[in-house]
């Protein structure tokens, strides 16, 4: 297993993350699609520390972190959504439009 | 007494601060001072003289002048300074007596005009910028004088401003003028750019001795002549003269004697060199001043207005006197001007007092006034008389110099128009008198009354002015052997002298003309509605002045003004609401499209983000 | 790497989480009536943290956690910095939390928290503790966004500014990550070494240092990243409002600058013509649209994003000199939008509107409300003898003096067009007369008077005389930019 | 800052600031107190600026007066005032237009309190710019000047609808300030170009005039930022094709604005092109002379013809302005000393005459509520001084000996033959089309007859209105008779500067 390989995984799953965010209409599908991306940055960082820099661990400590900030941010997100389910009865995140132009 | 020679502008033009300030609160003092410093002035000129004639002994002093430094800046220096020569003590005598005689003869004459001090005081004015025109021993301070003495006339012209025609002719003849002076000052610049001073005598030292080219010394001539056609109504600017009438008397009187229209008589005059060094800007100046003289004499002959006819008599008079000085004839064209003014001055008055005493204006009204008016009519004779050119009246004199000279600069052809401008002066003066006050007295007239003595005293000393001023002609001590000895061009000084032959001729040709007039105005013998009837069409066109006028105000109607209002239109509609505006509108419509690429939509949100990334991997990328 | 942690140096941290939390603490004690008091607590407290902090941290100069944090002037100028305009939007925010906002307690300490995160940002040396701050700071004010719990407009604000707040976080950490792996290093010390060392720039840089600028241009409000920012401005409660224009921007650009000084600059010719693009971009986009809208608060959104792109300059041409120039212009921009959203936040308290037409009559209304915007708003087209003129002038010196010049014509070309639509505020205030019905005076509380009065003199003394200020950030910025002369030639 | 001079220098610069400051604090309804205060403010600036004026001192005149503070030494910036030959008479220009100003504006009742603050700002910007010896500061005081403006024009000003088109206060206000604060961006790239050129050469971040008229820009540099200059200066001088902000924002304006706009505002344009341009970029400006002196040229000529086609009194006048700046950038681009005097004494001279201008037919306007000339007639029964003091300012601008404009207008004149004569011509042509749209004005407005019904209660200008129109009229004549002093000074500013040149 050579680094391009998981390099490419990492991509892969990124890009699918990226495409949920932008074709997903409920905004929970899109909460997931961003995890999805992060996700893909885990892979790519512990990848990088495990062949590039196998004496120091910053990509694992990297990874740890993202994953506590991300648990933290869909705890969020999803309280938020929620707020908005409750105001306007939707969670599609492109029915909120009100405010544009 | 030479160096208070400065007080002759000054003291009018103090008169003018004076009033045009205090006047307000002093209205009963405005005659007196401005009438007082006039008469100061006139004294200081005759001590002037006196000075001159016993300086000029000396015969290699020409010209006396002083100057004090007006502006000093990059270089050169500007100086305001006088010259004192026979040609300007000429016209300082001229301007300084006729200014003072309608001032007295203004005191009656405008008693009832609320705006008596206003009057007197651009008349004060108007004198003191004559008079430092003809001292001016520069062309800087020529040309301010020069355009002192528009605007005063502007002022004078469009006295009764609440009257439309005289708001019309005052700004007519400012703007002809000014056009004029538009080649005027174009030809000052010339000088000084290729001499680099504006003194008149350093200027023609340089003319003397080549300093300057043949092209340019052509090409200033022609410019400042241009001035003078503004100034003495010359065709093509002429337009401006008969209207000019429209002012008070007195007003009419002074532009029309000694200020204002002869100040480009005496341009030409001072420049005199330049037109000796330029054949053809002489022959320019012949032609235009022959040309004005018979096309004006020849209105002068249909028109009815008494000031009107007077006017065209002055148009043909002043080219009269610049044929002369084209011709190369500086003393008659000089001699001739003194005449006239006192001569036109007398007629301008005298017809103030016809118009004051009468109310009429309209010669056709007119008729056997002399039994209402004597001391007028006889008065109103001399100067018709001495205008018409019969000898022994100062008239004669003076046009029997022009002929000759005409006859000796420029030969036959010119000498026959020169005697038939003659006999026409003769016909339309014998016009106007006999019509005005010979005749039968229109019952409309019979509460005609003669005017005040203030007016008749001065038209009396013009009088005696314009009946024995021609006997200056003469010679009478060593200090004055006549004028030709006074006013010459180089050094070429000459008594008078007659050509009997060219006199007999013109004094016939004079006489001839006064007798058409009676026999058509007095005795009836000859009907002048058939020969207009036989010329119905000629009569048509001198009666419409040639439709110059009407050509002029359709260009200027259609074509001046219409080009404004386009220009005017184009700023608004191109250059400001398209072209400022325009590019105003571009950026806020550019604002109003680019909003819409905030959709509102989250997705739109994410895209835009991936884009941007996209583009500026790639920009980076490719540099 | 140092024996010892000088967790010491750390207490202006400590204080202001200790802050939060004594407020956090606090709400549960107090009367909802009695809850005004939280606000006034947070910003005194603030107040003595500031005071504490200055002479505590002044020219000391520290790298924590081997260059994870550092203590130093500039992080000091920014802590400070941050602390006051936290403590001054607790201020402004006493009385709009009062009328339109539930749960005071939990919104200020929030505010504390945040600020917490900004000082961090200032101080951090390193991506991932970037990172860590930002998402701090983010997470604080995602929740503030949505404060206004009944307002439609504040959810959806707060819902698009999550969802896309996530998302750029996953670019930025996936650009991180990439960095990490192209050089090795997280640390921005160790980075400008690597970058010093190796001229090239792979495609794993490349890419990593795109989407680090994607990421960190979304917190900035750079165009094309900048499209949350009018929505969330728009929903978010006024104060917050004034708080994300004011405290993430300087947040934002502390990182920023550290990141690019101490990190980047050996690749600066790389770059920079990048930076200048989006630079041009932004402030020209941000400006144009700002012409077209009629909110008020949106309009001060758009022309923030139009003051990025002046920020941007800063970088793009980063010198010492354009250091100064950028924090310069932070600050008189800080204190500019404080100054503006004081004023509508007072205006919107007494009216409960925000369309630029409602402001008809402000002047005969309330003269020192109309005269308080005018002048800001002036000070932001860059008029003199505001803060704005002379902060403008000094960044766009600094970008001409490094062959940006072209990009100072168009900084100065948008803040024309910025004018337009200022004046069109102006010309609502004084030329416009009020609306019927809608002509009463306007009470102004004293605490917004005052505050008010102070962000416009403040405005006013940095048009008048910056020195002062100029030689605080020019010790700031001789901390990320060692030996440069700001006076003399370029240092680069 | 030494000498009683500096400290007078000092103080006259800052003291319509201060006072500017201190008016914010009066309170609003005491209409006669904050006019009396504006009034003392503005006669203590005409006193200061007389007082340098005559005891100026012609010899090494470009250094005088200095004030000199630190204020940025990391960009270079001092707080520089000197006062050169030039600026002497500009400062005076700016006081006594100033003083006329404030006494015009005796019937503004309409919050009198920020029209005086807002005037005064205006004019401590004025005084800055002729005074400043900084770029920064120059460019400073410059938008401080315009700034102003548009709540001036805006709150203060009229909206008139012309028929086929409408010129709304607004419009008018907007587009003065970014027209010209467009114009101060072009000036603003040229001034931060020659600071890093300057700094790039010297190793000195310097923006005081002193230090980089020092600077040997190359050539190509020098033609390059030049037209920045040129233009950017060019928009405030009303240089055509941007002179249309000038026209509109008459219209809009009030009185004592317009007297401002026209008779200092647009002076600020001219001086910087002399004393920023020439100075600094003398190749620059060798080579764009024939650019300037060509559109100078269709400024008088092409304002002229627009004066002649316009109907509102305002518009005649506004551009009439315009084709008189032409005389002043055809002076400057001459590049020939005598013209260059004769443009910085137009400008002094078109000040004080543009200003009875817009007094007079503020005085009209406020009574008769009309400014068609079409409509307006004879009101030369009922207005008589009015009309006598609207003749002078006419007269005056039509170039009439004995008036200051007169001498200017020669001097450009002869300067401009003698360097470009066909443009000397055509300078000449544009002062007789002046007599005719001038004439035609003052015809139609006060001569003929009077509708006696419609104008019974007509008054005349006041005293207050007099005494302006008479003070204005005063130095017309004052220069106009004898220019011999103030030639003397401008000379002593423009000499330098035309040696350096090389001309």
């Amino acid at each position: 297993m050579e680094l391009y390989h998981v390099e490419l995984l990492s991509a892969a799953l990124f890009a699918i993350g990226i495409y949920g965010v932008l074709a997903r209409r409920n905004s929970v599908l899109i909460l997931i699609s961003i995890e999805l991306m992060l996700n893909a940055v885990n892979i790519n960082a512990v990848a990088y520390s495990a062949f590039l820099d196998p004496g120091r661990l910053v990509g694992q400590v990297i990874t740890i972190f993202v994953i506590t900030v991300a648990a933290a941010e869909v705890g969020l997100a999803m309280a938020i959504i929620l707020r908005l389910y409750r105001t306007m009865s939707t969670a599609n995140a492109d029915e909120a439009d009100s405010m544009k132009w | 007494m030479m160096e208070w020679a400065w007080l002759i502008p000054a003291m009018p033009a103090i008169a003018f601060f004076f009033l045009a300030t205090a006047g307000r609160c002093l209205p009963n003092w405005s005659a007196i001072a401005a009438t007082g410093t006039m008469a100061v002035a006139f004294i200081v000129f005759w001590f002037v003289l006196a000075d001159w004639f016993s300086m000029s002994a000396l015969p290699e002093v020409k010209a006396f002048g002083f100057s004090f430094d007006w502006i000093k800046a990059g270089g050169s220096t500007f100086t305001w300074g006088m010259v004192i020569d026979p040609i300007s003590l000429v016209m300082v005598g001229l301007v300084t007596a006729a200014a003072l005689g309608i001032q007295i003869y203004t005191w009656s004459y405008m008693s009832h005009e609320p705006r008596f001090t206003w009057f007197f005081a651009v008349h004060s004015l108007f004198a003191a910028a004559m008079l430092a025109l003809v001292l001016a021993d520069n062309l800087l301070l020529l040309y301010i004088a020069w355009e002192l003495v528009g605007i005063c006339s502007y002022l004078l012209i469009g006295f009764f401003y609440d009257r439309r025609p005289a708001a019309e002719a005052a700004k007519k003849a400012f703007i002809t003028t000014r056009i004029g002076d538009v080649g005027l000052l174009i030809g000052i610049l010339l000088l000084f750019a290729k001499t680099g001073t504006f003194e008149l005598s350093a200027i023609f030292t340089m003319v003397e001795n080549g300093g300057i080219s043949e092209t340019v010394i052509t090409a200033a001539a022609v410019l400042l002549f241009l001035g003078a056609i503004g100034k003495s109504a010359q065709f093509p600017l002429h337009v401006w003269l008969p209207d000019a009438m429209e002012g008070p008397t007195p007003v009419s009187a002074l532009v029309h004697s000694a200020t204002m229209v002869v100040a480009g008589v005496y341009l030409v005059a001072r420049m005199f060199p330049f037109y000796e060094h330029s054949e053809s800007a002489a022959l320019m100046v012949t032609l235009i001043g022959a040309f004005t003289a018979v096309g004006a004499a020849a209105i002068a002959l249909v028109v009815t207005d008494i000031k009107r006819i007077l006017a065209y008599s002055t148009l043909t008079d002043l080219g009269f006197m610049l044929f002369a000085l084209g011709a190369g004839g500086l003393t008659a064209g000089m001699f001739h001007l003194l005449i006239h003014g006192f001569s036109k001055a007398i007629l301008f008055l005298g017809a103030g007092s016809i118009s004051h005493g009468s109310g009429q204006t309209d010669i056709r009204q007119m008729g056997g006034l002399w039994r209402k008016m004597p001391i007028t009519a006889v008065i109103f004779g001399i100067g018709a008389l001495s205008l018409g050119g019969v000898p022994p009246f100062g008239g004669f004199f003076s046009k029997d110099e022009v002929i000759t000279a005409v006859f000796d600069g420029r030969g036959w052809g010119f000498m026959a128009i020169a005697l038939l401008i003659g006999f026409m002066k003769a016909l339309y003066m014998g016009r106007v008198f006999f019509a005005v006050f010979l005749g039968k007295l229109k019952p409309e007239n019979e509460h005609a009354h003669e005017s005040s003595m203030v007016m008749l005293a001065p038209m009396l000393v013009f009088a005696l002015l314009a009946l024995f001023g021609g006997f200056l002609a003469l010679s009478y001590t060593d200090g004055y052997q006549g004028f030709g000895y006074f006013v010459f061009e180089g050094t070429h000084q000459h008594p008078f002298h007659l050509n009997k032959g060219i006199a007999i001729g013109s004094i016939a040709l004079a006489v001839s003309g006064f007798i058409l007039a009676w026999m058509a105005y007095v005795q009836g013998s000859l009907k002048t509605e058939p020969i207009i009837k036989r010329f119905s069409g000629v009569h048509r066109v001198l009666i419409n002045k040639y439709y110059v006028d009407e050509v002029y105000q359709w260009v200027i109607d259609k074509v001046v003004l219409v080009f404004g209002r386009f220009i005017a239109f184009f700023d608004r509609a191109f250059i400001n609401d398209i072209g400022i505006n325009g590019t105003g509108s571009i950026v806020t419509t550019t604002g109003r499209f680019m909003r819409y690429v905030q959709s509102g939509k989250l997705y739109t949100y994410a895209m835009g983000m991936i884009v941007g990334f996209l583009g500026l991997a790639l920009a980076w990328w490719v540099s | 790497m140092p024996a010892e942690v000088r967790f010491d140096l750390l207490w202006p941290e400590f204080l202001v989480a200790g802050l939060a939390f004594a407020i956090f603490t606090l709400d549960f004690f107090l009367r909802p009536e009695r809850k005004n008091i939280l606000g006034w607590i947070s910003a005194i407290g603030l107040l003595y943290i500031i005071a504490f902090t200055i002479p505590f941290l002044n020219d000391e100069s520290e790298s924590l956690f081997g260059g994870l944090y550092r203590v130093d002037d500039y992080a000091l100028f920014f802590k400070v910095l941050s602390m006051a305009i936290g403590g001054a939007v607790i201020l402004g925010s006493i009385h709009y939390v009062g009328k339109y906002l539930t749960h005071p307690g939990e919104y200020y300490a929030i505010i504390l928290l945040s600020v917490l995160a900004m000082m961090m940002m200032a101080a951090s040396g390193e991506l991932l503790t970037a990172y860590l701050s930002l998402e701090l700071l983010s997470f604080c004010l995602y929740i503030l966004s949505g404060f206004a719990l009944h307002d439609r407009k504040s959810s959806e604000a707060s819902v698009k500014y999550i969802l896309l707040g996530a998302f750029s976080s996953g670019l930025l950490l996936y650009g991180i990550v990439l960095m990490y792996g192209a050089m090795g290093t997280t640390n921005f010390a160790e980075m400008a070494a690597f970058l010093d060392g190796h001229g090239e720039i792979n495609g794993r840089l490349l890419i990593g240092l795109t989407l680090l600028v994607t990421g960190l241009g979304f917190k900035m409000a750079a165009v094309p990243f900048h499209m949350w920012a009018p929505d969330v401005y728009e929903g978010a409660p006024m104060p917050i409002t004034a708080y994300i224009a004011v405290g993430s921007k300087v947040a934002a650009f502390a990182l920023v600058l550290r990141l690019f000084a101490e990190g980047l600059l050996p690749a600066i010719d790389q770059w920079n013509i990048l930076i200048a693009g989006m630079a041009a971009v932004t402030m020209l986009f941000g400006n144009v649209v700002a012409l077209a809208q009629t909110n008020i608060k949106r309009m001060l959104a758009y022309s923030s994003v139009g003051q990025v792109g002046f920020l941007l300059m800063g970088v793009a041409s980063l010198s010492t000199l354009s250091s100064n120039g950028l924090m310069v212009h932070l600050v008189g921009y800080s204190a500019t939008n404080l100054a503006v959203f004081f004023a509508i936040i007072a205006f919107y308290n007494y009216t409960g509107k925000e369309e630029i037409s409602d402001f008809a009559g402000l002047a005969s209304r309330s003269p020192f409300l109309a005269a308080a915007i005018t002048i800001s708003l002036f000070s932001l087209a860059g008029l003199p003898f505001l803060a704005g003129f002379v902060t403008k002038f000094y960044l766009f010196s600094a970008a001409a003096a490094e062959d940006l010049l072209w990009l100072a014509g168009v900084a100065m070309v948008a803040s024309l067009i910025s004018l337009y639509y200022y004046l069109k505020v102006a010309r609502q205030m004084y030329i416009s007369p009020a609306t019927e019905g809608e002509d009463s005076t306007i009470k102004v509380p004293a605490l917004l008077y005052g505050l008010v009065g102070v962000m416009v003199i403040i405005v006013i003394l940095i048009g008048l005389y910056p020195e002062p200020l100029v030689n605080l950030i020019e010790d700031a910025t001789a901390v990320i930019l060692p030996g440069g002369d700001a006076s003399a030639l370029s240092l680069r | 800052m030494n000498g009683l001079e500096s400290v007078l220098l000092f103080s006259l610069v800052v003291t319509p600031f201060l006072g500017a400051a201190v008016l914010a604090f009066f309170p609003a309804d005491n209409h006669k107190l904050i006019h009396w205060y504006t009034r003392i403010i503005a006669a203590s600036g005409l006193a200061i600026a007389a007082y340098l004026f005559i005891t100026f001192d012609t010899g090494d005149s470009l250094n005088k007066y200095i004030v000199d503070f630190d204020w940025l030494p990391s960009l270079g910036i001092r707080f520089t005032l000197g006062l050169s030959g030039i600026t002497v008479p500009l400062v005076l220009l700016n006081a006594i237009i100033f003083f006329g100003g404030v006494l015009i504006s005796w019937n503004v009742d309409h919050r009198p309190k920020d029209f005086f603050v807002w005037l005064m700002l205006l004019v401590a910007g004025v005084y800055g710019v002729f005074a400043s010896r900084d770029l920064f500061f120059l460019f400073f005081f410059y938008e401080l000047a315009v700034v102003p403006m548009y709540l001036l024009v805006g709150v203060w000003g009229s909206s008139t609808d012309f028929g086929t088109f409408l010129r709304t206060k607004e419009y008018g206000a907007m587009k003065v300030m970014l027209v010209l604060v467009a114009g101060s961006v072009l000036v603003w790239i040229a001034i931060l170009a020659m600071w890093v050129e300057a700094r790039e050469i010297t190793g000195i971040a310097d923006f005081g005039m002193a230090g980089l008229s020092q600077v040997e820009f190359s050539e190509g540099f020098q033609k390059t930022y030049y037209p920045f200059l040129m233009i950017g200066f060019g928009i405030l001088a009303g240089l055509w094709p941007f002179h249309t902000w000038s026209p509109d924002g008459h219209v809009a304006a009030p009185t004592a604005v317009s007297m401002l706009h026209a008779g200092v505002l647009m002076k600020l344009g001219a001086f910087g092109i002399l004393a920023v341009g020439m100075v600094l970029l003398p190749d620059g400006a060798r080579f764009w002379a024939p650019l300037l002196i060509g559109l100078g040229t269709v400024n008088v000529i092409y304002g002229a013809i627009s004066a002649m086609g316009q109907k509102d009194l305002k518009y005649i006048i506004g551009y009439s302005s315009v084709s008189h700046m032409g005389y002043v950038l055809m002076g400057l681009g001459a590049l020939d000393t005598l013209a260059v005097d004769g443009a910085v004494l137009q400008m002094f001279s078109h000040g004080i005459m543009t200003a009875l201008f817009f007094a007079m037919v503020g005085v009209i306007y406020q009574r008769t509520h009309i400014r068609d000339i079409t409509i307006l007639a004879g009101l030369g029964k009922k207005m008589g001084i009015t009309g006598v003091f609207l003749a002078v300012a006419g007269l005056t601008s039509l170039g009439l000996p004995g008036f200051s404009s007169f001498v200017a207008e020669i001097m450009i004149f002869i300067g401009t033959y003698r360097t470009y004569p066909v443009v000397g011509v055509l300078a000449v042509v544009g002062a007789a089309i002046t007599a005719v749209y001038i004439l035609r004005m003052l015809g139609a407005v006060f001569f003929g007859p009077i509708d006696e019904n419609k104008w019974k209660d007509l008054t005349d200008a006041n005293k207050t209105e007099t005494g302006v129109a008479a003070l204005l009229t005063g130095f017309l004549l004052l220069w106009g008779l004898y220019p011999f002093r103030i030639v003397e000074i401008i000379d002593s500013g423009v000499v330098p500067i035309m040696e350096r040149l090389g001309s």
